[in-house]
This record gives structure tokens, C-alpha cells and sequence, in this order.
């Protein structure tokens, strides 16, 4: 069909990378047995979502005692932030920010509805938590702190060593959603000082469908499910083998390559919003050097996020927006709203998030077909010729 | 998400512009949801004989000004009264559920578009 | 390796059909997009998940938007239970059977520890539940019954109908967990009466990591998890695009394909079952006709479940016990003890459970050398000798 | 699951049988958690010199019968009551976690073995 694509929205999902994907068919086809039998292929499968437990847990700097594995990063935050709640009892308070993804923004907003007290968190106009504001926000029945690692939105990346200090010595769980940080900036459970961490599979070049939770030794966590003895009864249910075994695969080949991919990612990113920036009233969201390394997000006047993503998929380009129209809510993304942005720009939004995989020249490519879709909308924008009166 | 008659709307929209000394303007739509209409008409003879538009917002509230120009061209106001924005999504072949409300306004910033044109007779 | 493995255990999981991993790999592989992403790999995605609802929907007599995907029967089974219950609100009395799989059982006795009420309705000797029990155990608070299509251990499948009609009656709502009913006997949401129905991938030829609750449209049901829009906010998290497009594919060729299966299967179990018993002091668990048309199992005396399924493992033979030392627990198998077994015979059960692709000489051949392994395990026994005396 | 070794003992178990007219016998175990284990010693000048085994039970309990048997063959007595069910998952090189309890107690059997000897030389 001749249709090329190129993929600037590595932030909503990857494609799997080979080698994940040559190590899980076997596990799809004839190795299919079920890792709690004892027979041969049911004792091959346990070995395999063993090995896939240490490469995580290596990954992570945590013991492979200390990973469970779960369907994805939205499980893993529920099971984070619900089990420890229900485990301790009681009503509590929990520290969480005003940008996180809405499977911990949403899971917090539920425990408020049970009875539980929620303090969001400010961000500054770059997404930044203050590490000062979650040392004045503890409280003597505070027993849960959760901020992510790096923002889906616009990639910035938090302070979490600080943060997780003050947990520590106000000794107080310590979780982060860290989907977006997982292959994309090293992640070591120790150094954030986290109890608890996050992540999703597709987002690091693995299979959809898998996920984990690291929990730190000694975190009492109350499973969501009951069923059978899988993953030490904390999530039961027959184990997803050949998602697991291409998560472990992709996470180790990520950590591996990081630093390499880090350089890549960062020189394409910064000629990517160069370009951008020197069109006509664009304006840069999020951190200017504190950012995803593949991470861009822009808001362009006068258009609105989703047709500029219509103009972009016309000519083969995928990406994103935090338009209300793409957010699915009627509402633009609650993300730029906390950084500060109006309403206009806020709908205006456009996020390119590279991967592995993105060249230079797509780059380029990009960077010659944007101003000219821009220039279109913004002919047929009833609120441009009016603001540039 | 969009069926192609919509899509065909949006990649190629019909009379995009502004009407210099119009009969009647209507604009629809606020920035919070983030949709804004506009419809310029030009009446001569109680007949709609030119009609533009310029939208901020999504693929559904582009194409539905678009289809929208095409309805009304060479109508008459009473004709014109008539159309609803059920009409205009009908035309459209059907729109996602999400988009019926915010974005489907075409048909108000005409109708605003017509009163302004009677309130300017009036004058 | 000349390795040629005769296999067994299709209740514990079963190979993906050819037919289902061809359709999931383009999903693994280049058609990767986010189902929630407006440019075209995403919108392929969508309609990639969408026809699988259809065709699940279809091979379980329910309509599309009645079905929603999960990762597996233990989350399709705690959402079920734990969804209506919380829905409902306040304390309330449930009923169930006391064979259900762990992930209703567990469930169950988890409300109970909530504080709801539980009546756990015996079976008879066969795994068969009483329908007028079910009705005789109805309070005025009673607002749920759940009580499984067909039973994973003995096969015993429950006159679901009557039960149904019992639920209905009395405005209960009424789950089953038809996760291994669903491809091997027909299964019909309107004839049995369920409101709520759960189903697993991986039990009828699809790959493990997808699920299905099937909720009857008006069935209020509250979400395990909070996080995005997927599945109407009811499952939110990224879509496992290929395991749900090869879940539907499976279930639809199963669906499809039941009758022949079902005579072929029905042939190799009588089969199976004559051998087997025709052998010195082994009898029957569960009901001698209405069961899973793959199911056998019984209890060899005088030797230990576990020990038998490694020596048929050793010739590549492989099946499933009810023993203690197979469940995982200290205690046998809780549906062989509520059907009244002695521990003797629980710990000396054995499953067989034949699939698709089995065939008439494997079962031949494993009759051939069961007998030698039986003997030689009651040689070694230290209750053989003795009873015989 | 299970080493290598302890799939070795299980599948070509030694000393499997009673022993007519023994020294000793032990058992231990029940029905309920699915392992008995049956030893039978034959002591001659405070030497066992023959001994003997019947398990029903786990891989783990066939296997660690066995390799009891292999240990204590030649033994003194005083050797042999030194034996402890930790040392027969060490001769075996380690058994899976949830087997060390219920079906490690082939050295309990032995013991038994040993007193039942005792009390029979007593008489
Ligand atoms: C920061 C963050 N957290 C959680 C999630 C949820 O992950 P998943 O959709 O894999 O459940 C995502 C992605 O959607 C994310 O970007
Ligand atoms: C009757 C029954 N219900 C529920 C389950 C749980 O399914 P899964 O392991 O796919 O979560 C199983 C299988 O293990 C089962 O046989």
C-alpha cells in the first residue's frame, strides 16, 4: 500500500521490539503451558516468569523477590495506592500532585470519596512538584505519598530523590507511577528512595497486557483480587507468560541501551522543538531541559489539538494532544490546566513523544510538512485573523 | 471515528472565509470547550446567496460548518430556520456520540447569523 | 529433541489455535497503535477490538456493548462479584456453591469478611447443585447467586436454567463463572438467565492474558479500578489489543466448531473413562454423564496424586491432581472434599482434561502405561499392602 | 520444581520394600496432608545393615525416603539418630519450600524406627 507512517507518539504506546518479540512466541505457541503446573512445559513456563522477574527487578536496582507482575500500568497504580490504603486501615492522608495520569489522579479522587483526605499538589508553570510543598503538606496521619517519576503529558521529570527523602524520614510509603520514566531515564528503587514503583510494558518497546509493581520488602499491600496463589496471592490469576517474558526482555534491553538511547532521543527532541518554536506564536509546555528525553509538547495558537492531529495522520505523522476533544472528557487536560495554561492554549496543545526507532530526517520531514497544515488552520480559525487585529 | 464523508469535509472544506459586508454574522461556542463558529451570510432577495464560515475546533465542528454552507447555499431564511443541527449531523452520515453536543453547532451560528441579519433590516 | 508431549490438562490452559495467533501477531507486530489514538494505526486498533467484542458477544448470545474485556477469569470474576456488591451498597446476603473456583471462593469468603452474608450451598455426590436449595437459602437481602457453568475439577456441569430462573424470580442478580464452559459446551446468557457471565482466553484455545464480563445492559456494576475511558471507565487501562483480537477469533471458531468437538471429545472421555476404570480400586469423581465433555477425573487408591503426574510426566504425559501437594495449600482439593471424598482419595485424584487436537491413540497410549505406573507406585506405597491385607 | 537429584531418587527409588522380621519400624505422617512414610531397620552389634522403605506420598517424600535409606545404610545407631530431616534436603540438595514440612520426614520415620527397636530389644 506504500503507506508509511512516521510514529511521534511513543508516550501512548511502542511497537514491540524484535528480540521482545522473538522470545515470547515460543511461549505463545508451543510452550504454552501454565507456570503452576508441574509437568515439563508447565515447569519451562515458572522458569520463564522467573528469568522475566530478574531482568525487571534488575532493571529497577530491586530484588526479584520484590516484582509482581500485573496486566499494566494502570493495575499496577490501583494495587499500589488501594493495597497499601486497605492494609493499613482506617481512615489516612495521602500526598499525591495535580498532574498525575488519571490512574493514580482518579484512584486518589476515589479514596477521597471513601473517607480518605487528599492533598494535590501544586505544580510551578514547568510541572514541577515542590519537595518543600510535600515536607509542609505531611500530617501526623499521612501514611501515603505518591508522585510520578516523569509526566505522560509533557514529560516532566520530578525531583523524586527529594521527595522520597522526606518520605523516608517522615516515614511514610513512598509510591511513584514511573510508566513514562521505565526505559526511557534510569530508574533505581534505591535512589528514589520509593517503596513502591510502577510500570507498563507497551510504554518501553515490551507487549501490551503486562505490567509490575515493585514493592519494597516489608510494604503491606492488601491484594484488589482473590483467586489462586499466583504472584504470592497479591494478584492472582493464571500469569500472562508471553507478555511477561517480553516485558522482562524489553526492560532489560532498555536499561542496557539507555544511555545511548538518552543521547539520541535528546538531540532529536531539541532540534524538534527548535523548529517548532521558530513558527509564529508557538509556545513551549512543560520543562526546557527537565523533560522526557523524547518528549515535545507545544501549544500552537489559534488551532485546536485535534484537527491538528487530523491535518498530521493525513500525511502519515501520529501524535497527541491534551485537547478535550481527544481527551475524551469535555475537558482539556487537566495536566496543562495545572501548569497554568488558558483554556486556548490548553486546546491548542500538541505532544511528539519519539522512541526508538525515530530518525533525524522524520524529524525533518515533520518539521517541513507542520507549517503549512498550520497555516491552513489557522486561515480557517474564527478566533485568528480576530487576534492578530 | 470519523466516517470519510466527514473526513472529506475536513480535509476539504467548502466556502472557508469571511464575507466582506455581510447581511448577518453569527458566532457560536466558547473556548472552554473548545469550540468556536462563526457564519457569515449574505441575503439578497430573502435568499441565503453567499455563506462562509471560520471555525476553531475539531474535525466534527470543521466539517459541520462545512456541510452546513452547502445546505444553506440558495435557501431561503424560512428554509433556512428550519435546518437543525440534528439536520446537520444527519448530513454528515452520523457523528461520533461524543461530538453531538459541543461540536455540532453549525446550525445555531446560522440561526444567529439570520437574527442578526433581521436585527440589521431592522436598523 | 524427539520430545513428544501427550497433553492432558486443557482446564489448566490450552495451546492458541493457529487460526488465533495469526490474527493476533499483525497486533504485536506492525499494527501496534493505541486503541484510544485518533490517527489511523489507532483507529485500526479500535476497530480490531471492537470486532472482537461482536464476535464474543455473538458466541455467548449477548449483544456487543454487554461485553467487557479484563485480563482473565479472576479479574472478569472479581469484578463481577466485587462490582455489584459495592454497587448495591450496605450489607447483603449472597449465595453461592461450595465448589467454585478460587477466584469466586476466595471472593466470597473476602465479603464475608466485609461483613456480608454467604451461604455456601452444598453439592451432591455427583458436584450437582440443588436449585431448590438456592431457593430455599433466598432472603429478603439475598442480591446476588453465582454459581459456576461448569465445574474445573470434575467437570460437573450445573443446571444453570433452573438456578437462573430461581435468581430471576426473585429479581437477584445472577453471575456464573462459565470460565470453563465457555468452548466446550454451548453457552447462552439468555437461556441460562445470568446477568453476569466470566470468561478466560486461554481455557478454549486463545492466548492467556484476556477476559471477558459479560454484564447484562442495566446490571450496575462498580469499577475495580479508576484511570482512563477504556471499557467504559468500567476496566480503564491501555487495551491488550492482540490477546483480546485472538480471544475473539478463538471463541468465535469454538462456537462455531462445539458440536463436532463435543462428539469428539464425548468419545475420547468415555474411552478414557472405561480404561481407567476397568483398572483395580480407581472410581469416578463427579457426575458419569453430565460433565465437560473433555473431563475425566478419578481416584487411584492407595497411590499419591502428585507422584502419579510426575511419573507421567516422565513419559510425557500431562495431567492435574486435586492432591494437596498440586494445590499449592496443605489441605486436597476443597470440590473433591465437598463431594465427599476421604483425604485418601482426594490426595490419589487425577484430572484428565482433553482439548482440541487430542486424539483417540493418545488416549490409547496413556491407558497403555498407566497401569505400570500405578503399580509401581502402589508397590512403594505404605498403605497398599496393608489395605490389602 | 524439583532438583535433578531428587527426580533421580523418585524415579529409581533404593531400598523400596519391607524388610521380614525387622529390627524396627517407624511411620509417620497422615492421611490428611497426603504423606506416610513406613522405615524398616534391620541393627545387628549396633550396625544398621539393612533398611528399607514404603512411601505414599509426594515426589518429595518418595525422594526423600529413599535418600534416608542410602544415608543410614551401615550406620551405627548413634549415627543415625544424628540424621535429622534437614540433613535429607541437604542430601538432596534442597527441596522446594513447601515441601520441607509435610513431606521431609523420612528421618522422623527413621527415629521411630530406632526407638521401636529399642523397645523391642527391651521386651
Ligand atoms: C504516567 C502513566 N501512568 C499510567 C498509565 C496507564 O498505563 P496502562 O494504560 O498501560 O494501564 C499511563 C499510560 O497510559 C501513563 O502514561
Ligand atoms: C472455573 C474457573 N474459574 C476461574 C479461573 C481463573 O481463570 P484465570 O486463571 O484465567 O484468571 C479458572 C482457571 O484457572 C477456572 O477454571
Amino acid at each position: 500500500m506504500g503507506y508509511k507512517m512516521i510514529y511521534l507518539d511513543n508516550a501512548a504506546t511502542t511497537p514491540v521490539r524484535e528480540e521482545a518479540c522473538e522470545e515470547m512466541l515460543p511461549y505463545l505457541k508451543e510452550q504454552y503451558g501454565n507456570p503452576s503446573s508441574i509437568y515439563r512445559i508447565g515447569r519451562e513456563a515458572r522458569n520463564a516468569v522467573e528469568e522475566a522477574r530478574e531482568r525487571t527487578a534488575e532493571a529497577l536496582g530491586a530484588r526479584s523477590d520484590e516484582i509482581f507482575f500485573t496486566s499494566g500500568g494502570t493495575e499496577s497504580n490501583n494495587l499500589a495506592l488501594k493495597g497499601v490504603v486497605r492494609n493499613r486501615g482506617g481512615k489516612m492522608h495521602i500526598i499525591t500532585s495535580s498532574i498525575e495520569h488519571h490512574a493514580v489522579l482518579d484512584v486518589c479522587m476515589e479514596l477521597e470519596k471513601e473517607g480518605h483526605e487528599v492533598t494535590f499538589l501544586p505544580v510551578d508553570r514547568y510541572g514541577l512538584v515542590n519537595p518543600g510543598d510535600v515536607e509542609k503538606a505531611v500530617k501526623p496521619n499521612t501514611s501515603l505519598v505518591t508522585v510520578m517519576a516523569a509526566n505522560n503529558e509533557v514529560g516532566t521529570i520530578q525531583p523524586l530523590e527529594k521527595i522520597g527523602a522526606v518520605a523516608r524520614e517522615n516515614n511514610i510509603i513512598f509510591h511513584t507511577d514511573a510508566v513514562q520514566a521505565a526505559g526511557n531515564i534510569p530508574v533505581d528503587v534505591n535512589k528514589w528512595n520509593v517503596d513502591l514503583l510502577s510500570i507498563s510494558s507497551h510504554k518501553f518497546n515490551g507487549p501490551k497486557g503486562a505490567g509490575a509493581l515493585y514493592a519494597r520488602k516489608g510494604t503491606g499491600i492488601t491484594p484488589l483480587w482473590q483467586g489462586g496463589a499466583q504472584e504470592k496471592k497479591l494478584r492472582p490469576g493464571t500469569e500472562n507468560v508471553p507478555a511477561i517474558v517480553g516485558m522482562g526482555k524489553a526492560l532489560e534491553l532498555a536499561a542496557g541501551e539507555l544511555p545511548e538511547k538518552i543521547k539520541e532521543l535528546t538531540g532529536m527532541r531539541d532540534r524538534l522543538m527548535e523548529g517548532l518554536l521558530s513558527m509564529e506564536e508557538v509556545v513551549l509546555n512543560g520543562h526546557p531541559s527537565r523533560r522526557l528525553p523524547g518528549n515535545v509538547n507545544v501549544s500552537i495558537k489559534y488551532i485546536e489539538g485535534e484537527s491538528l492531529l487530523l491535518s498530521l495522520d493525513m500525511e502519515g505523522i501520529a501524535a497527541s494532544s491534551g485537547s478535550a476533544c481527544t481527551s475524551g472528557s469535555l475537558d482539556p487536560s487537566h495536566v496543562l490546566t495545572a501548569l497554568g495554561l488558558e483554556h486556548e492554549l490548553a486546546h491548542g496543545s500538541v505532544r511528539f513523544s519519539l522512541g526508538k526507532g525515530n530518525t533525524m530526517e522524520e524529524i525533518e520531514y515533520l518539521l517541513n510538512v507542520i507549517p503549512g497544515i498550520v497555516e491552513r488552520l489557522r486561515q480557517m480559525s474564527s478566533v485568528y485573523r480576530q487576534n492578530k487585529r | 471515528m470519523y466516517n470519510e464523508k466527514i473526513m472529506e469535509h475536513f480535509s476539504c472544506p467548502r466556502n472557508v472565509g469571511e464575507i466582506e459586508n455581510p447581511s448577518g454574522v453569527g458566532e457560536v461556542g466558547n473556548m472552554k470547550c473548545g469550540d468556536i463558529m462563526k457564519i457569515f451570510i449574505k441575503v439578497e432577495e430573502g435568499i441565503i446567496n453567499e455563506v462562509k464560515f471560520k471555525t476553531f475546533g475539531c474535525g466534527a465542528a470543521i466539517a459541520s460548518s462545512s456541510v452546513l454552507t452547502e445546505m444553506v447555499q440558495g435557501k431561503t431564511l424560512e428554509e433556512a430556520e428550519k435546518i437543525t443541527n440534528r439536520h446537520v449531523a444527519e448530513e454528515l452520515e452520523g457523528l461520533p456520540p461524543l461530538k453531538m453536543h459541543c461540536s455540532n453547532l453549525a446550525a445555531d451560528a446560522l440561526h444567529k447569523a439570520i437574527e442578526d441579519y433581521k436585527v440589521n433590516l431592522g436598523k
